[in-house]
């Protein structure tokens, strides 16, 4: 079981590492972030199928963890391409 | 098999770094970045690094690229005039050299490791119990380097200081950042509402178990420090004004309180940061909860950069 | 080949690869950058070290592990110092070079008048 | 029983690894933004979900695989607000 375990985290790391030929091509920022995301659920996957495989328990934890904060980056992605007008209002605020 | 997923792990993370390094635009190099630092998570679970996998999965997967993608979307545009600096080619070539022989040293070091291999674990197993905590990490932390773990709060604090000093004069005493448009029916703020509650409970516990199994107050202060940004993300809350008395209190209560224990160690057990026979545990609980909300907010406000707007706007 | 020693080279050549970044990289952002991947490679490193020194059921040495998640805070807080100045700079100089005569991309702002 | 448990762990866990599959090249085969999102979401619910269900008669306590369950439901939550706001955001700089 094992064995079948890794097999499985190794074939869906190299699927989303497969995925990740979107950071290279984009074209849009926003597809450069899916590519990350989807990196990021893939990477949870592997954990848990790492952590099962290898039986250490407090790999559940690592897998928690990184599915909390695993839409962080492109919350701040979203909000930072809205920051230019925020920007402006900031500025006559402050005059 | 686990070998070959091992290859792959490597093989990724030395390509997704080639790639932050040579991508032509800021902003496809930092999500490059972001990746390569969700993989290090993986190989710090395959290194038997349960800790350290936390660690990196917290502040890589959650502040790092958080951080810096907001510089990336402020700097857009900045490419050109960066790029007038770029250097010739025999520059290049030369600092190509550099790096290659950097790495070829690095790599004989490598190799040539003495076997059996030096290891402290022993001596770490031996002392344990004089701690009272199990999870040999945590007593490194908070017993036998104790030192460096009051440092690195301290060296937190002086980060946050320095960022704050980076404030126009005449803002000085303000909010920090932008302020952000509340949507209060937008999508983010429904996350914002829900994710919080999870995430305080789930840093909670990540901190309360690292006593005895991976987990501590570092990983735990940055879970909450994310839920913290999440809400000033969304509009809900907004960051506190930075010449308030109870934030500055806030900030240096849990570094005051390691070392006031410090400074009573050199009373009870004649040394600096000693713990008398017995009293380990308690004391380093207390260090802990003291410095969690402090690492929190001071991680938090960190994010948040030097104040922008004055206090009431 | 173990994993530490496979790790070990990966972090040389993550180290290399930072380096190199770092030297040549005119952005200020992607000196940055650089600079965390050479830390990372730093960390690596010692991880690899950490697990070779694996006894008494522990995965590793826990004492560089523990220095190991001292090192990840205090790299993440000097990325934020670092960026917090980046920014600032653009802010100041509509610049994100220290070049007397740069060219500016944007208009200097308004708070800093 | 505990065959057929295993049994249920390779066919689930499987069934998820092909989710991925099919994410990623949607990922990389779909001609723009709204498609590829799309294609995303299947590797997020289905994908971490069937393999969340492969593992969970693999956990030794009730403790590890609620914490698989509340994984999957936080993978769930953020993976579809952060779509919502990738596709508002791709709409918004397209129109804008």
């Amino acid at each position: 079981m094992p064995e079948f375990l890794l097999g499985a985290a190794l074939f869906i790391l190299v699927m989303v590492a497969v995925g990740l030929v979107r950071i290279l091509r984009g074209p849009a920022d926003a597809d450069r972030m899916m590519a990350a995301q989807l990196l990021g659920t893939g990477g949870i996957a592997a954990v848990l199928l790492l952590g099962a495989a290898t039986g250490v328990d407090a790999t559940i934890d690592v897998a928690l963890t990184l599915a909390l904060l695993a839409a962080f980056a492109s919350f701040a992605f979203v909000r930072a391409g809205s920051a230019p007008t925020v920007n402006k209002t900031a500025a006559e605020d402050g005059a | 098999m686990i070998n070959l997923l091992n290859i792959g792990l490597a093989a990724l993370i030395v390509g997704l770094a080639c790639w932050t390094i040579v991508a032509r635009q800021p902003f496809a190099a930092v999500v490059g970045f972001i990746a390569y630092g969700l993989l290090l998570t993986l190989v710090w679970v395959q290194l038997y690094g349960i800790d350290v996998a936390l660690t990196e999965a917290a502040i890589g997967g959650g502040l790092t690229g958080a951080l810096l993608i907001g510089a990336a979307a402020r700097l857009r545009g900045t490419d050109a005039a960066a790029a007038a600096e770029r250097p010739g080619a025999p520059a290049r070539w030369l600092a190509a050299g550099v790096s290659a022989a950097v790495t070829g040293a690095l790599a004989i070091g490598v190799l040539s490791l003495p076997d059996p291999a030096p290891t402290l674990a022993h001596a770490v197993a031996a002392n344990i119990t004089s701690t009272g905590v199990g999870n040999p990490i945590t007593a490194v932390l908070l017993s036998f380097r104790a030192m460096d773990t009051l440092l690195e709060a301290i060296v937190l604090l002086f980060a946050l200081i320095g960022v704050w000093s980076l404030t126009p004069d005449h803002f000085w005493g303000g909010r920090p950042g932008l302020p952000q448009q509340a949507d209060s029916n937008g999508i983010l703020a429904f996350a914002a509402r829900l994710l919080p509650p999870i995430g305080i409970v789930a840093g909670i516990y990540i901190f309360w178990v690292g006593a005895d199994h991976p987990g501590g107050k570092f990983q735990g202060a940055t879970i909450l420090a994310s839920m913290w940004l999440l809400t000033m993300m969304a509009g809900l809350t907004d960051a506190p004004p930075i010449s308030r008395t109870w934030l500055r209190v806030w900030l240096v209560a849990g570094p005051l309180v390691f070392i006031s224990i410090g400074f009573v160690g050199v009373v009870t057990a004649g040394a600096f940061l000693g713990y008398p026979d017995g009293l380990a545990k308690p004391l380093i609980v207390v260090i802990e909860l003291a410095l969690l909300p402090s690492l929190a907010v001071i991680l938090g406000l960190l994010l948040s950069g030097p104040p922008q707007r004055k206090a009431q706007p | 080949m173990n994993a530490a020693t496979l790790f070990g080279l990966s972090a040389a050549a993550l180290i290399g690869v930072g380096l190199f970044g770092l030297l040549v990289s005119p952005h200020p952002l992607r000196k940055i950058l650089a600079f965390n991947v050479i830390g990372s490679g730093v960390f690596l490193l010692l991880g690899a070290i950490a697990r070779r020194g694996a006894a008494l059921g522990m995965g590793g040495d826990p004492v560089p592990q523990a220095l190991l998640i001292t090192g990840i805070v205090v790299a993440f807080s000097a990325t934020a110092l670092a960026v917090a100045l980046l920014l600032r700079l653009f802010d100041a100089t509509g610049s994100v070079t220290l070049a007397a005569d740069a060219p500016t991309a944007v208009p200097t702002d308004p708070d800093n008048v | 029983m505990n065959f057929a448990l295993d049994l249920w762990t390779l066919i689930a866990v499987a069934a998820g690894a092909v989710f991925f599959l099919a994410g990623t090249t949607g990922l990389l085969r779909f001609p723009d933004t709204f498609t590829r999102l799309h294609a995303l979401t299947k590797a997020d619910n289905l994908g971490l979900g069937l393999v969340m269900l492969g593992l969970l008669p693999q956990v030794d306590s009730v403790v590890a695989g609620l914490k698989l369950l509340c994984i999957w439901l936080l993978v769930l939550l953020s993976g579809a607000t952060a779509s919502q706001l990738i596709a508002r955001h791709t709409r918004q700089s397209e129109s804008g």
